[in-house]
């Protein structure tokens, strides 16, 4: 099944502010994380999801607070669309008080509640797989959903978990992002035959979603979520998306004009012309949110971790 | 007939299951009538059939799983077939499992036992011969411990489900089929006893008093062996053996041994692994750390070669430690 | 494509009498294992091919002697069909003097030029790749292939394997011997899908085998592996097959109903209604040919091994 | 300005591939212009764009592929991006390729060199900073090294490629930007020279002489740190300290060092790993070997903490060994 979810009804105007919060609040951590690594105030690593950012707001209000949410690397979109919480996770990256895991996960591990990322490819599948023979049991409609991106369809482990799912037939919902590249690797390099192809290798369910409006994903996405939580039939989600930014920090090596064309499909532009004023009014409120922020951040102590002592 | 190891092993298995409906059992090809490769799944499907998954070969994919339950809140076995293919799900418990306790900065109770069994002298080959145990030493949050016919699993398996971090229990395949034992006589000449109040060390004697006595520390899959060299270096040899049996490798609890290990003549450790990174190093890195580098006796290394597990039996007990091996080594460093 | 193999046209007659020597070479080497191990004068593991003899015998021809064989725990047929020589392995086998592989190997792990295995489901399809990548710079249009079982499908190193082969066009050959069974797990409960759907995700050229007529499947075979060998484009090759004996001895938990439906298919019944005469000749000469070697090789000096010191 | 350490990797590289047309270079993310992750690789696939292969996420799969090329009689260099995923991999290290050399019985020569970054002190966090070569001691056929700013890759990775066992080299990530360096002086102090003919064992020394020094026993990953901690317990406390930096880490060389060891006033073995089953413990292990287990000094370790490696740099300082850690620990034995 392929379903196209490009033409933009309108989106009610509660959800609308709600979502603009969501995803320009998004995309302005991410550029304050690059910003901070700029001007040296960050160090380690970290992936911005620049250019994805709509995919885990199109998600939140599809997901339930129950439900598990696996991370990946590229995290801190699912991450703020969770629990719209830039504080907790900037203290993290930062390693100040108040860091959501005590600056001891850092940016690409990070848990609270149901949520959980860590930094190993493809590592998270069965470990869904492992939850949702839980949830099933449970009985409570609850899925496990794991982010992955195209380029991590490399781990074998990825293939060991689709085909339990299926078997055991696990409310497990894999959401691909798939921006065709992985670090500096197009997916020409990295994949042979398509997701939909691999899905269907274990007649796993398959939606394909092309276009980042956030109702029409939510309309496509709605039935087959709940096929998930009823019929514990496994699903994988392919989003056809784009990274705009680099994989981490300074490291993009494709031209300048692929990154313009990419940019051309930037959901940013989209909804700024469609909502010129609340989309201004929330953009300010947001920059100057984190402004305030970082700078208040920056000021608390560092985290402080109560080591485990053997 | 007493009780065999298997049995006293799946009984420890069946009990936990019907007491704690969170325990989940994972392994390749574990159902009845099978019951898994070596048997010690029998009658657990038949029990629990929704909580018992006989998986694909899938390693991984299996670890990754029982992960996923534990950090649901679960508790979950994994039975390896062999634990030679324990390296395809090496990153799940490395990465995964064992970090989780701890990488998010607060401590996540993890409830996951991983089984697996070892050793060689079985004719297998390189490939379904190995003892891995080294490979899992030092691994944050992940503790070890090895089978042993002298500890009673009824015991020992409810303490390790619920510990609150993954342990890796390495079963040496030839005590599958050996008679379970428990403190008192175990022969004509040996008597066991525990060290410890909390049971992890048992001990295999003549008697209790160790001074000037030879001392083999073995893990339980080296018990055997041990017993038979020490009988032989007694009746042959008039050399005095008792030997430790201690259920947990890793982290090694030499505290508790603290008192008696200096009254030993000679310290051997006993292992099947082949040579290098040895547990035995460990230990002797850990005996020497509590008593500051000056523990006043060397500590000797009985272990297999360094070298690939060959198939033809004739060939795989020149390379793996024999009954032989320890009494030349003990009687080449009691002269 | 899905080609069956299935109606027996008549075979040439010199190639019939090399193809029952071998077929009946391989039945009745796995049945002198079986009855070693009942007496025993065997330990260790085996795993006997009974009934998927006819798989390696259709493919010899169609190998050449500078393509690599990758075997797995269920090899005897793929050695015999390769080197006709039941006189190394079953000495390897019994670790006595002559051994293939010294006794070092034992049933699982051998190795004999370009043939070799082992005994870790999977492990040696990424192998087979790297094998091929210098086949194919070579230029001599050698072929890796590779058997496995359908269980080993479980593997995520075969999804590894086969989305390299084909992003890379290796001349790589998967020959899956189908028998439904793993171990004791059935497929249905170890595999959602097909294999057919499993190359298929990753675009690989696949083609299924149902039948034990070895013309009719060197028929098939013929053209397809050419194509590996001249464009370089790997290949999956599923056969129907059934397992006739234990997994490995005494360990067969399937009813003896199913087991003789089972044997309805065996193409030692067909092969020997078909050619009744030359079929219990060749059959007589093979078991004396056996008996003879067991006697023999039972008598003769532990196998030695030089073993590396370091 | 002298030679970084990753530009002399990556000329030794270069000319290796230029030499050598059987050798093949596999990693993620390896072509130019980006070069992998650390930059070691670039330039080769401009020069070799056939016999450099980028391949997807695959570290089982890439490891296999390069087994496979050892196999058919070809040379394979693999670069992991990080080492932390070699975990990934384990299993076609130690059941297929490290196996191939005498499973089937007879030595097969092969040529695979598997380049592992380990380390931390980066902020990366538990799962991209992990120092994991003991996890790789005592398999049959593996040899391990680490890389060294004082030791030329020019003239060890050709012997790595060529001894005919698979290899592993692991290389801390903090090096590589770090100055190149050989025999000669080091800075206002220190010298280094070599201490064996074939060169695997540096020095870093005030002056020759062992006699009443403390000996830093660590690999390449550890020498600034060890420097830093040597200068400033010789300014500080007048505690003059030698550094041994070995490039082969297993199997350790220790008869190389027989002479010299038992000179030295104490010694402690440092390395970045976190505690348990430790080099240090398997050194140690080396060295009462070869003195019959009467070697007449204690040996020390100097590892990093029991813990999964925290992500922010200032717990993280707290977890890992750091020049005050070995500082504290030679002046505490000292007195
Ligand atoms: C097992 C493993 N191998 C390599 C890496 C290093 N790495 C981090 S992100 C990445 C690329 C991932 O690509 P993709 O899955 O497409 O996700 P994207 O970054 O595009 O969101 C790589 C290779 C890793 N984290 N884990
Ligand atoms: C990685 C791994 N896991 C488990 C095993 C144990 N094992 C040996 S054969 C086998 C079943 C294989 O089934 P299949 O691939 O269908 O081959 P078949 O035996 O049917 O020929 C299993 C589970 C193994 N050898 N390797
Ligand atoms: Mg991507
Ligand atoms: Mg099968």
């Amino acid at each position: 099944m392929t379903i196209s979810a490009s033409p933009p009804p309108i989106a009610a105007a509660a959800t609308l502010q709600a979502d603009l919060q969501l995803l320009l609040l998004i995309r302005h951590f991410e550029n304050l994380l690059l910003d901070l690594f700029d001007t040296g105030k960050l160090n380690g690593t970290t992936h911005t999801c620049l250019g994805q950012e709509y995919i885990p707001v199109a998600l939140t209000p599809l997901l339930r607070a129950d439900d598990y949410i696996f991370s990946n690397h590229r995290g801190h979109g699912h991450y703020l669309a969770r629990f719209g919480d830039p504080e907790g996770l900037l203290a993290e990256i930062m390693g100040k008080a108040g860091a959501v895991c005590h600056g001891v996960g850092g940016s690409q591990h990070i848990k609270r509640g149901r949520y959980l990322s860590t930094g190993v490819q493809g590592e998270s599948l069965p470990v869904a797989n492992g939850v949702a023979v839980h949830l099933k049991c449970e009985g409570k409609g609850g899925v496990a959903v794991a982010y992955i991106g195209d380029g991590t369809w490399g781990q074998g482990a990825v293939y060991e978990a689709l085909n339990m799912a299926k078997l055991w037939s696990l409310p497990v919902v894999v959401v691909v992002e798939n921006n065709h590249i992985a670090q500096t690797t197009s997916q020409a390099r990295n994949m042979a035959g398509s997701i939909a192809k691999r899905a269907a290798a274990f007649d796993v369910d398959f939606i394909h979603i092309d276009g980042s409006d956030l109702e029409a994903i939510r309309q496509t996405l709605t039935p087959a979520l709940a096929r998930v939580r009823t019929q514990h039939q496994p699903l994988v989600i392919e989003f056809e998306t784009q990274r705009l930014g680099p994989h981490s920090k300074g490291d993009d090596t494709r031209s300048t004009e692929m990154l313009a064309e990419l940019k051309r499909h930037d959901w940013h532009a989209r909804y700024q012309a469609a909502h010129p004023e609340l989309f201004q009014t929330v953009e300010r409120e947001i920059q100057t949110k984190l402004a305030g922020l970082q700078q208040e951040i920056e000021k608390r102590p560092p985290a402080k971790w109560l080591r485990k002592t053997a | 007939m007493s009780e065999r190891v298997v049995e006293n092993l799946n009984r420890s298995l069946k009990a936990l299951m019907a007491a704690d409906a969170s325990v989940y059992f994972i392994g390749e090809d574990v159902l009845d009538p099978y019951g898994g490769a070596f048997k010690v799944s029998r009658g657990l499907s038949g029990s629990f059939p929704e909580r018992v998954f006989s998986t694909p070969i899938s390693e991984a994919g299996i670890m990754g799983l029982a992960g996923g339950l534990a950090l649901a809140g679960q508790k979950a076995i994994v039975e390896l077939m062999f634990g030679d293919f324990i390296f395809l799900a090496f990153d799940q418990i490395i990465n995964f499992a064992s970090k989780s306790v701890t990488m998010y900065g607060e401590t996540l109770p993890y409830h996951l036992l991983v089984r697996c069994p070892v050793g060689g002298n079985r004719g297998y080959g390189a490939t379904h011969s190995q003892s891995v145990q080294k490979f899992f030493i030092g691994i944050p949050n992940l503790a070890l411990y090895e089978l042993s016919p002298l500890h009673d699993n009824n015991v020992w398996i409810p303490k390790l489900m619920n510990c609150g971090q993954p342990c890796v229990l390495f079963e040496n395949k030839i005590l599958y089929t050996q008679p379970q034992l428990g403190p008192g006589p175990v022969d004509d000449l040996f008597q066991v006893d525990f060290l410890d109040a909390a049971g992890l060390m048992a001990r295999a004697c003549i008697e209790p008093d160790p001074a000037g006595k030879v001392l083999l520390l073995a893990p339980g899959g080296m018990f055997h062996a041990c017993l038979k060299a020490a009988r032989q270096l007694f009746l042959e040899q008039e050399i005095e053996v008792q030997i430790v049996v201690p259920l947990q490798l890793y982290p090694f609890p030499a505290e508790s041994l603290r008192e008696l290990l200096p009254q030993y003549r000679a310290i051997h450790v006993v292992e099947e692994s082949t040579a290098g990174g040895t547990w035995g190093a460990e230990v002797t890195a850990t005996i020497q750390k509590i008593f500051a580098g000056n523990f006043p006796r060397p500590i000797h290394l009985i272990h297999s070669l360094d070298s690939i597990i060959p198939s033809a039996r004739h060939l795989e007990s020149e390379v793996l430690v024999q009954p032989d091996t320890i009494v030349k080594a003990v009687s080449g460093r009691a002269t």
